[in-house]
């Protein structure tokens, strides 16, 4: 099974990398804030299993799992959260704003929602260009209350552009719940009212995400129109920060349990062979810290730079 | 009616077309010459053409590339953006300029700043037209010019072109832009005529044009007001004082250096806005004159503007809520002779020909 | 049958207000841009008889139907639109903005949709008051595809606010017809999806309209939450302006057939005995030409107005 | 840490409090006064409470009263002008000021203009409590000071307190103000502490402060800057310049007066803002304060903002960014010793207390 190999490595080097943001974060060498993705890592490695060079994919502040998935340039992603200026933006964008136009990815913003007409404009340039290139754009649960979700299913819906949008949905936005968010949870119903199919996943199996996906851009690159894929996941650690939460009162760890106990790095890994996951493990180790080695070594911008980039 | 600002120099001047036909005949030569042009939002593809500006353009260049959306500005402009992203030139067409705080989040959190926060490995050449409703009931939100919100914002260009010459070649220039270009239209300019050359050209940002010279005063016009502007300086002639008029044309990047040098010579500053004065484009010239003369300083200026107020639509109101040539030449007057008595000219004199005219519907 | 004879009185005044308002356009004693409500007047006329003095309606640009149904001020209406210092707006609105507090007519925006989150905030309100008032929120199909629509119902739904929204569907959005702006015709099962009982007219009568929001109001005054009505409608008239327009080539006159022969004023005027109507008719007349003469024999404002009100 | 502009006059001065602290008791003093007084926003109600600034209000009056919305902040301005024009008083929270990008329509269109356009029928008290961000990796769309788009809007009145005093004082005042008021609070502040009274109390628009008095300039400075500003005059006043440190307080209505008449006197006039300065609040002030002054002008005038860029989050980008003590004496000297070379402050000595010690999370 050369894809269960496959999406254990992302899997696994979404893992470690987010560990090792974590461990290094207290030194104060990151200099933006962080959202990590930690236990949400089967959304970005599925979905982006299903995709190929050519595709697009628009990802969130808590984009590190999904710029990985697709392939974005690792180094360039730790210097950008070092702010440097071998980071992916330079330095003028930090953690909430990776990009990466090489390997596809279009970048996220930070004021959530805002990212997905912008997907949806790729989607369209994609149809008219007929480049056969898909686009998935990843949002969370919170950013399905904007009225720009609304507006652009609508849209891309109307056009029959192709977009597959991913809502990992994690039950809070910062500290607040669905139930104080949501007046109900039938969301899937909704996208499907504008002929949109949707699907909802809450088995949190990569394999089911990563055929969900494989099936939606399948349709849609023999000129189907957009799909829509609502995944239920958990998200392990803090809104924002290195840390966990679940001693600050607004939700209790039970709700992490069964999430932890079918952790998808865990159960691919006992799925291999043991040589294989060490193979990978070493492999992994190496990539990542030189990752960070490279962020490190690299330099800050200079004052001087300040003024390049304001206009093309 | 003919209101030309340029006239024809040479062969190459080209024919007396009217503001909205020289819009047009930009959109149709640039999607002829790329591909990746296109042109869309609420109406666009109507028999009614956003005031004609758009007519022949479906015609021509089929519903791929000429198209209406949704009741959607948000994201719209997010769809715009991206595609402009991704390689195409999108421009999108607002019939009210109003309507564009529906947007403000994609063109400032967004558009302003994707080739920066992303370490400029993206551009979004995109052009956004807006037009300013004046006039006759349009009242409240069909009347606003939002220029200088935008030109508070690193990343955005804005362009108010004042006639059919400048509007051709500011359109095509913001098309070829790789940037954000924010256009601001005045629907009282589409029907008047100037000199507008048949070949495509760029009115590029970085010149502004002095439409007419004077030595006792500076009077910078924004959009339409330079129209009213150059009557003003008519009127003013009569009692001796010789204005000189400027039309910045690009509002960001601003040419400032043509009134500085402008307003060293005469003393006296007038920045005729249609908008708004409080942190206006008339506030930026006047600070960024004086930040240049340093302490030379010493010139007398003045912003004139929309009043202080919501548009009201009840015709003494509104003709009290805007400037007008009138208006404009007693600020001129004041600040030239500033011992006098003021001076205000003949109402029946400085109203504006095409203001006149200009009756609904919409 | 005393709720015919008022319900035809209301379709009658609006139609004979609004065919007024027509003939006397072109002597441009009217300083504004109108939007007619000819054809559509059943809908503000069902609705409103519904109402109570202390609810409230939210109208649109096109508002003159509902503003009148809902007991607005004919003369400060008039005389608005004539841009006099007597109108409901002093001369600041126009007919675009109508406003009667005194009546429940909370205004109206000329900037599409963005009247229904104001709505809503009436509706909160008036649960926060426990005034035992309802809000209805009168929309154009256009309005839907607003993001504020979608991000107001989740919100009226999620807070059980008592607010009808009321979508008059007459399939164009100025000449756009709904098949360039929407990807599906099931808007009612889209909002149904936030827990919103909703519901599709399509007969075109005045009594289904107004069983419709009978039962609809008087639930949420027993504490339900809000509900949906979407009716559909056929607008006489041009987008703007006093003609018709079936000659511009957008659509055809045949639209207009079957929506003309069971147009309701003539069908509720055929129920009623004549000398009824004859004298319905009479104090119609005499009320509407009272208007106009108001609206033209009060003072415009003077320029000395100009900087009132801008602060309270 | 202390950082005080008001010292402790008399026993009525109150006690030191924080910044945060005095938002917090205005609220509470405000929700105890006035039933239709509510406070909503995204996380308003979480243990973080909007960084401890509306900690225990849901405790104290309920979920009625302190509660979070969906993410929706288009719809949910609107229903906060809804619910005020019905006569509530909606204290409506914005985490960052960059979100208002989100509800531009809504306050511009409808909330600014409610009361004109209705002919004075309504009322819209309504107050949007907005936080900027600053340092840090807050980047591009975390940082924004976007005051000057509300300054130029007719309608709504803008406060930017710039220390817990004022704090407590303009927000009490922007809550019985009967219009939308958008309030402006700066991160870097809320730790800050100054004498505030215990009772209620307002700060009214009007009346702008001079912090300290000087003679060679005057020193506006805007939110945060203002501490700033005062740190740039200890610097200053070491090579024997004294400027004069105005704070506005509120930025509209604005009181220009009490700035004419410093600069008349000093003949110097630099604004410092804490945001971009083309059509900035700067602008403002200096076109205003010149055509005020009249011919007479002959001031030297400078602006000093965040950079024409977007805010970068690398550190050595950031600090290039944003003015600081250091980069405003700098400029304060130029204008007062044009004839000097250029002098800058130790860049140690420039730093600010509390901008060294802030680091994340957000
Ligand atoms: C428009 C906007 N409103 C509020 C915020 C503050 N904020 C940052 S992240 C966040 C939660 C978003 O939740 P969700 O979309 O579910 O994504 P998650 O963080 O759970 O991945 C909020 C409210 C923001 N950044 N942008
Ligand atoms: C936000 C916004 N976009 C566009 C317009 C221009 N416009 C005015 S009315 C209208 C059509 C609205 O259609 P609908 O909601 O169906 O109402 P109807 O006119 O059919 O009653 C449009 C697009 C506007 N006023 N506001
Ligand atoms: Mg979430
Ligand atoms: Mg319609």
């Amino acid at each position: 099974m050369e894809h269960h190999r496959r999406l254990y490595r992302t899997l696994r080097l979404i893992r470690v990398v987010e560990e090792e943001v974590a461990r290094v974060y207290p030194t104060d060498v990151i200099k933006s804030p962080v959202h990590l993705s930690i236990g949400q890592e089967f959304i970005a490695a599925g979905v982006c299993d299903a995709l190929e060079p050519r595709d697009h994919v628009s990802i969130t502040y808590r984009g590190h799992a999904a710029y990985i998935a697709k392939g974005g340039d690792l180094n360039a992603m730790i210097a950008e959260m070092y702010g440097k200026k071998t980071g992916c933006c330079q330095g003028r964008g930090g953690s909430m704003h990776l990009i990466d136009m090489k390997a596809g990815v279009i970048g996220a913003s930070a004021v959530v929602g805002t990212s997905i007409p912008v997907a949806t404009g790729f989607a369209l340039a994609a149809r008219r260009r007929r480049t056969g290139g898909v686009v998935v754009c990843f949002i969370g649960d919170g950013a399905t209350e904007e009225g720009c979700f609304a507006e652009s299913l609508n849209f891309a819906a109307l056009h029959r552009l192709p977009i597959l949008f991913v809502c990992e949905n994690n039950g809070y936005a910062i500290h607040e719940p669905l139930a104080k968010r949501w007046a109900t949870d039938r969301l899937c119903e909704r996208v499907a009212t504008y002929g949109i199919p949707a699907r909802r996943i809450g088995d949190g199996s990569v394999f089911t995400v990563r055929d969900a996906a494989l099936e939606a851009v399948a349709a849609m690159r023999d000129g189907g129109g957009p799909a829509f894929l609502e995944i239920l996941c958990c998200r392990w650690r803090e809104h924002v920060g290195p840390n966990e939460d679940f001693d600050q009162g607004y939700r209790s760890a039970d709700e992490k349990t069964p999430w932890a106990e079918r952790d998808e790095v865990a159960r691919l890994a006992a799925r291999l062979p043991p040589a294989e996951v060490a193979a990978i493990e070493t492999d992994i180790l190496a990539t990542v810290s030189a990752a960070f080695a490279f962020a490190e070594a690299s330099p800050f911008p200079v004052t001087g730079d300040l003024h390049d980039h304001v206009h093309a | 009616m003919t209101m030309s600002t340029l006239e024809p120099g040479s062969a190459s001047a080209g024919r007396l077309l009217r503001y909205v036909d020289a819009l047009r005949e930009a959109f149709a030569q640039e999607m002829e010459r790329d591909e990746s042009v296109f042109v869309f939002g609420l109406d666009v593809d109507d028999h009614k053409s956003i005031q004609g500006s758009t007519a022949g353009l479906l015609q021509r260049f089929g519903p791929e590339r000429v198209f209406t959306t949704p009741l959607s500005e948000d994201a719209m402009t997010g769809v715009a953006i991206g595609a402009a992203m991704a390689g195409m030139r999108p421009v999108h067409v607002h019939i009210r300029m109003d309507f564009l705080l529906l947007c403000m989040n994609q063109l400032v959190n967004i558009a302003a700043k994707a080739r920066y926060m992303y370490g400029g490995t993206v551009k979004v050449p995109l052009v956004v037209r807006s037009m300013v409703g004046k006039s006759w009931g349009q009242g409240a939100q069909h009347s606003q010019g939002l220029h200088s919100m935008f030109m508070h914002v690193p990343g955005l260009k804005v362009v108010a072109p004042s006639n059919a010459h400048d509007a051709k070649g500011c359109m095509i220039a913001a098309i070829r832009d790789d940037n954000p270009v924010i256009v601001m239209e005045h629907r009282l300019l589409y029907p008047t005529e100037a000199y507008v050359p048949e070949t495509a050209y760029e009115v590029l940002p970085g010149k502004a044009r002095v439409v007419a010279p004077g030595g006792d005063a500076t009077l910078v016009g924004i959009s339409h007001m330079v129209v009213e502007c150059l009557r003003a300086r008519e009127l003013l002639a009569e009692v001796g004082i010789s204005a000189e008029v400027i039309d910045p044309i690009w509002l960001s990047p601003l040419d400032i250096a043509t009134i500085v040098e402008s307003a060293r010579r005469t003393r006296r500053l007038v920045v005729a806005d249609t908008g708004w004065t409080a942190c206006g484009a008339g506030a930026e010239i006047v600070a960024a004159v004086l930040e240049q003369l340093g302490p030379e300083g010493g010139i007398a200026v003045k912003r004139i503007g929309f009043a202080p107020t919501t548009c009201p639509p009840s015709p003494p109101l509104e003709a009290a809520f805007y400037p007008n040539p009138g208006t404009v030449a007693a600020a001129v007057h004041a600040l030239v002779r500033p011992k006098d008595a003021a001076w205000t000219p003949d109402p029946e004199r400085a109203k504006l020909a095409h203001q006149v005219q200009f009756r609904g519907p919409f």
